[in-house]
């Protein structure tokens, strides 16, 4: 290779870049707390990705440069590929499958470092081999786990909580024995511990991780990789700690307290515990199966619904994950467009955890181009529903529960909703009665002025769009 | 560098982390994932490390299978955190879109 | 601990000043500036280590001026915010307050 | 003394005491966001300081107890009698004296710790050397620096920028003395630098800290003190580096950033660069001369005012500085009082850069007893003020200028201001036609809605107080 500096990894210009590369990162991140400063600010994060990479390929010692390349090309091969060829709507996938292999990565390495340091055939110092135990299992639990939440969100294994007798009990076992392993490698650590055991903790600690994820329901998945998420991130700290590197310590412990903020944040606007996410088996993805379907409902066809809609003066459409299942936001923003022409109002209600990952919508939305301004959040919209003339539900369900509200023993009670029941006219787009995550029942559909317009919601779009041209 | 060190770095970029996260709001948390998940890709220094300076096969192994793993996190993380981020910035040059956008944005 | 490392916690410890001060509203500017006036009051810390670790006059005598004035700081500090903070917390127990707080306050 | 622990300073426990330290020095600031949590986020700050000075204490030789004791009772008593003697509308002066003692007490430890070194005998680490000289001239500047501000606070020397010509040129030229014999010193770290040349260096700093406020108008001081707090902190912070101590950087950086954001804060309230601030001599006090008093007023008595209130349905009052040198705010409170029982609804709206420091009118009226939720920020009430039946302009004045907005050539042009010509009625109380802080005449006197009252702020309040009381 031309370029190698040969730096000391210890020295103060190395250190100096990994203060310029993590403080990119931060800067990064705080630009993206606004829309249009956003993109520069993820540009920014990337130079200290680009800076941090460099510093490392520039220090003393580095060779086996063929095998690094065939690493970094081949990654970068694939990285690009699959950002561009990925939907918006499969972004939780991509989150999950992105996030196991960080924590992959994490795993990987702290088994070359334990190898690294067995075969310097000396006493393994507690503060690096803790560590490197810790990030070890940790990203090894996030890798599993995040590949089962991810086969889950693609359809390659069912949504379903899968439930084994005593489930519970057994996932506390495996853990108690990783810790006790763990502790008993600490506890050879001047005398060479086993490698068997430490692979043997590897696998323990694989198989926690799919049975921690396989009971929980497919819908719960954002909560769940957001959680890993975290976990990939404090792995990721602690192997920085076991290796020296502050870049790696700082970078870690961002992504550890973004992975908290969001799976809190999740919970929070869902007003459920983590607890009850992780351990309560509740979020079945909806089997289609209706519920009472006795109480009688009104039905409407798309070129009523194009009536209703075009002699409005405002509209509400409240997207929800039918949406991002259809992939209709293109012809939502279509039929807006077309209702724009008519000189109504338009605007979108947000919910918070409408769809299945925090923004969702906001993504697809902005996918289609529909103005950042137009997306109200909840708080927002809600104290305006009584003066909207109608709200459109498309593929909504939970997030307009007024059971939220009125029963307190809903599974969903106390949750924050859009409060499409006070608008004037209601529309709801969905596919049939069946509910949406929670499984349960939602008395929308058969108040006096809500209409249901049975159909797919790309479909439904973009019927009402053309009927409302050929008004 | 002591493990104590290192500690006192560690809480000091978790009050960074949770100050600075917290101001972002939840519209952008489907980018800010993305986002996190590329500046989590930078285990890929330890894997730099690790094939850079070792000989044995099966560390390399292990070690190439992490590059791979952390570069693909990386790349595409801020790319496709790139391209999402696109879609909320108006896009002026693409003329149809803007065409398009005076039947849904002016009309008021 | 090599200047370096000093650095990377001074530079942690900027961005969390930032982030955190810049949440603080005007309203509490007043109180915020006394509060960090007793907060570098931690030169004490100095003062001590000179004072305690020394011998000569001079030293001594320069050193128990900094414990002085560093004392003045923290102590006279923190109290004074506490009583302005005080201020803008209702006092349920004092009667009076309670009572004219009506005049002004319930009457809209 | 019977509890002498003798810790060793870079051990982890002591190094995990100040990490504990600085965590509530963050955890105590981040709850001085709310007014509700501000005092207990207070206390906490006080627990983590308490933690740091003993450990400190219980260091290894640590001797000399019978000065440290002198040193902390001393200071104590002087604390303590301080903090409860001081008026709250001397604030401004207590912190420039505060702040004034946190510079001096530095600069003194970075000369004890220069000494130290020299006593040593050997070569001086640049690392720990260059530390220890920026924070003896920061911390000097600072200490002389706030000095000079309390005094024309306090009105010990006058509030007059004090010019001497060639001012400019005479701070750069010490300044760069200043530097070059830092760099001398520097430049003779291992063979023992100069112990002449160090208090030189001192001595010159501290008239460098006279002549940088000495020009500056009284009316600036806040800005000035804001400036030096930022100055103190960073000092603060370059000792700890010069002393290995971690508790002592951050908490210094904490200062250094909260100075930092309160400077740039209070010079874009006021639209002026710091610059500006710094170097044009603009703040001079009032000297009471009046302006072109040629034009009509419309005067009005304690009576008047009193009925006009009275019979109005909203009230805002505008309180500013001349309130606070009346100490008027329990007045003002009262005469609230007495208009809330008549059955008015009163407000006030607090200019961010009303008074002399940022939050001033916040503490006063807090002082006297107003609900923080009557307080509302200029974003708030301009868009109320056309709905606002008579605005009571308190001892206000440049906030309240219209030419702000209306005069682009005017020195305030582009500041914002509380909308008090917008609002039905204007009764202004101050007790003279001279104008406020900026120096400039004000439209609003000479408005046709605008009545005078000509008193002094307390009595004026307390006059009116008692005629609607009587009505
Ligand atoms: N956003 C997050 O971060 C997050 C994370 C975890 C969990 N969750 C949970 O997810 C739920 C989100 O609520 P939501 O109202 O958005 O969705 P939802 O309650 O899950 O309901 C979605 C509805 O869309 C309909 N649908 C499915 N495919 C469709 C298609 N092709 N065309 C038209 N409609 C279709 C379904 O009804 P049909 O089958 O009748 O068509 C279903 O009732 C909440 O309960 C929330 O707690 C959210
Ligand atoms: N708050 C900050 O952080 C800060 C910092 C630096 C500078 N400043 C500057 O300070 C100014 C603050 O504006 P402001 O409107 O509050 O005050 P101002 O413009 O300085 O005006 C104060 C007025 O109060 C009157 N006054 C003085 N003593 C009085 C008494 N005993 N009774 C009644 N009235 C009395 C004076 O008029 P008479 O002499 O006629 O009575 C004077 O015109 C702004 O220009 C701002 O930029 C503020």
């Amino acid at each position: 290779m031309p370029l190698v500096a040969a730096l000391d990894p210890q020295s103060a210009f190395v250190q100096a870049c990994y203060i310029v590369s993590f403080s990119l990162f931060i800067i990064g991140i705080r630009r993206g707390t606004h829309p249009t400063t956003a993109r520069q600010g993820n540009m920014i994060a990337a130079a200290g990705m680009l800076i941090a990479v460099a510093t490392t390929l520039a220090l003393k010692g580095i060779g086996n440069w063929g095998l690094i390349a065939i690493g970094l090309v081949a990654g970068t091969i694939v990285g690009v590929v699959a950002s561009r060829r990925v939907q918006m709507t499969a972004m939780p996938q991509m989150v999950a499958l992105y996030n196991g292999l960080g924590g992959g990565a994490v795993a990987l390495i702290a088994w070359a470092e334990f190898r690294h340091d067995l075969a310097l055939g000396e006493a393994i110092p507690l503060d690096a081999f803790i560590p490197t135990l810790f990030s070890m299992v940790v990203g090894s639990i996030s890798f599993w786990g995040s590949n089962i939440a991810f086969g889950k969100l693609q359809g390659l294994i069912s949504g379903q909580p899968m439930k084994i007798p005593g489930q519970q009990v057994l996932n506390a076992l495996l853990l108690a024995g990783i810790v006790a392993a763990c502790i008993v490698l600490g506890l050879d650590h001047n005398s060479g511990p086993s490698q068997g055991l430490f692979i043997a903790v590897l696998i323990a600690a694989a198989i926690l991780g799919n049975l921690f994820v396989l009971p929980i329901g497919g819908a719960d998945m954002p909560v769940v990789i957001s959680l890993l998420n975290a976990f990939t991130g404090l792995s990721a700290a602690a192997a920085g700690i076991a290796l020296d590197n502050t870049v790696l310590i700082v970078a870690g412990t961002l992504v550890g307290s973004s992975g908290t903020i969001l799976t809190t944040a999740m919970a929070t606007a869902m007003n459920r515990s983590i607890g009850n996410i992780l351990f309560a088996g509740f979020g079945a993805t909806p089997t289609g199966g209706a519920a009472t379907e006795e109480r009688p409902v009104t039905s409407i066809g798309a070129q009523d619904a194009a009536i209703k809609l075009a002699y409005a003066d405002s509209v509400v459409i409240v997207p929800g994950y039918g949406m991002a299942v259809a992939q209709a936001q293109h012809a939502v923003k279509e039929m807006a467009d077309e209702l724009g022409k008519k000189g109504v109002n338009v605007n979108y209600a947000i919910h918070p955890v409408a769809g299945r990952m925090p923004g969702h919508m906001n993504v697809l939305l902005a996918e289609a181009d529909v103005p950042y301004e137009k997306l109200k959040e909840m708080d927002e919209v809600n104290p305006e529903m009584p003066h909207t003339d109608v709200a459109v539900v498309i593929g909504a369900n939970d997030v307009t529960n007024p059971a939220a509200k009125d029963d307190p023993d809903s599974p969903i009670a106390g949750m924050p909703i859009i409060e499409v029941d006070e608008a004037q006219q209601v529309i709801v787009i969905k596919r049939s009665l069946s509910p949406g995550f929670a499984g349960i029942d939602n008395d929308l559909f058969y108040h006096e002025k809500t209409s249901m317009l049975f159909s797919d919601a790309k479909q439904a779009a973009a019927d009402i769009a053309a009927e409302i041209e050929n008004l | 560098m002591p493990l104590i060190t290192e500690i006192t770095i560690f809480v000091l970029a978790a009050f960074v982390g949770f100050e600075v996260i917290s101001k972002v709001p939840t519209t952008l948390h489907t980018p800010l994932m993305s986002q996190t998940n590329a500046i989590h890709g930078i285990v890929l220094l330890g894997g730099l490390i690790v094939v850079g300076l070792s000989n044995f096969w099966l560390d390399n192994l292990i070690g190439t299978i992490a590059i791979f793993f952390g570069t693909i996190n990386i790349v595409g993380g801020f790319l496709v955190t790139d391209r999402m981020l696109g879609m909320f910035v108006r896009k002026p040059k693409k003329e149809e879109p803007a065409e398009k956008k005076t039947g849904d944005g002016e009309k008021e």
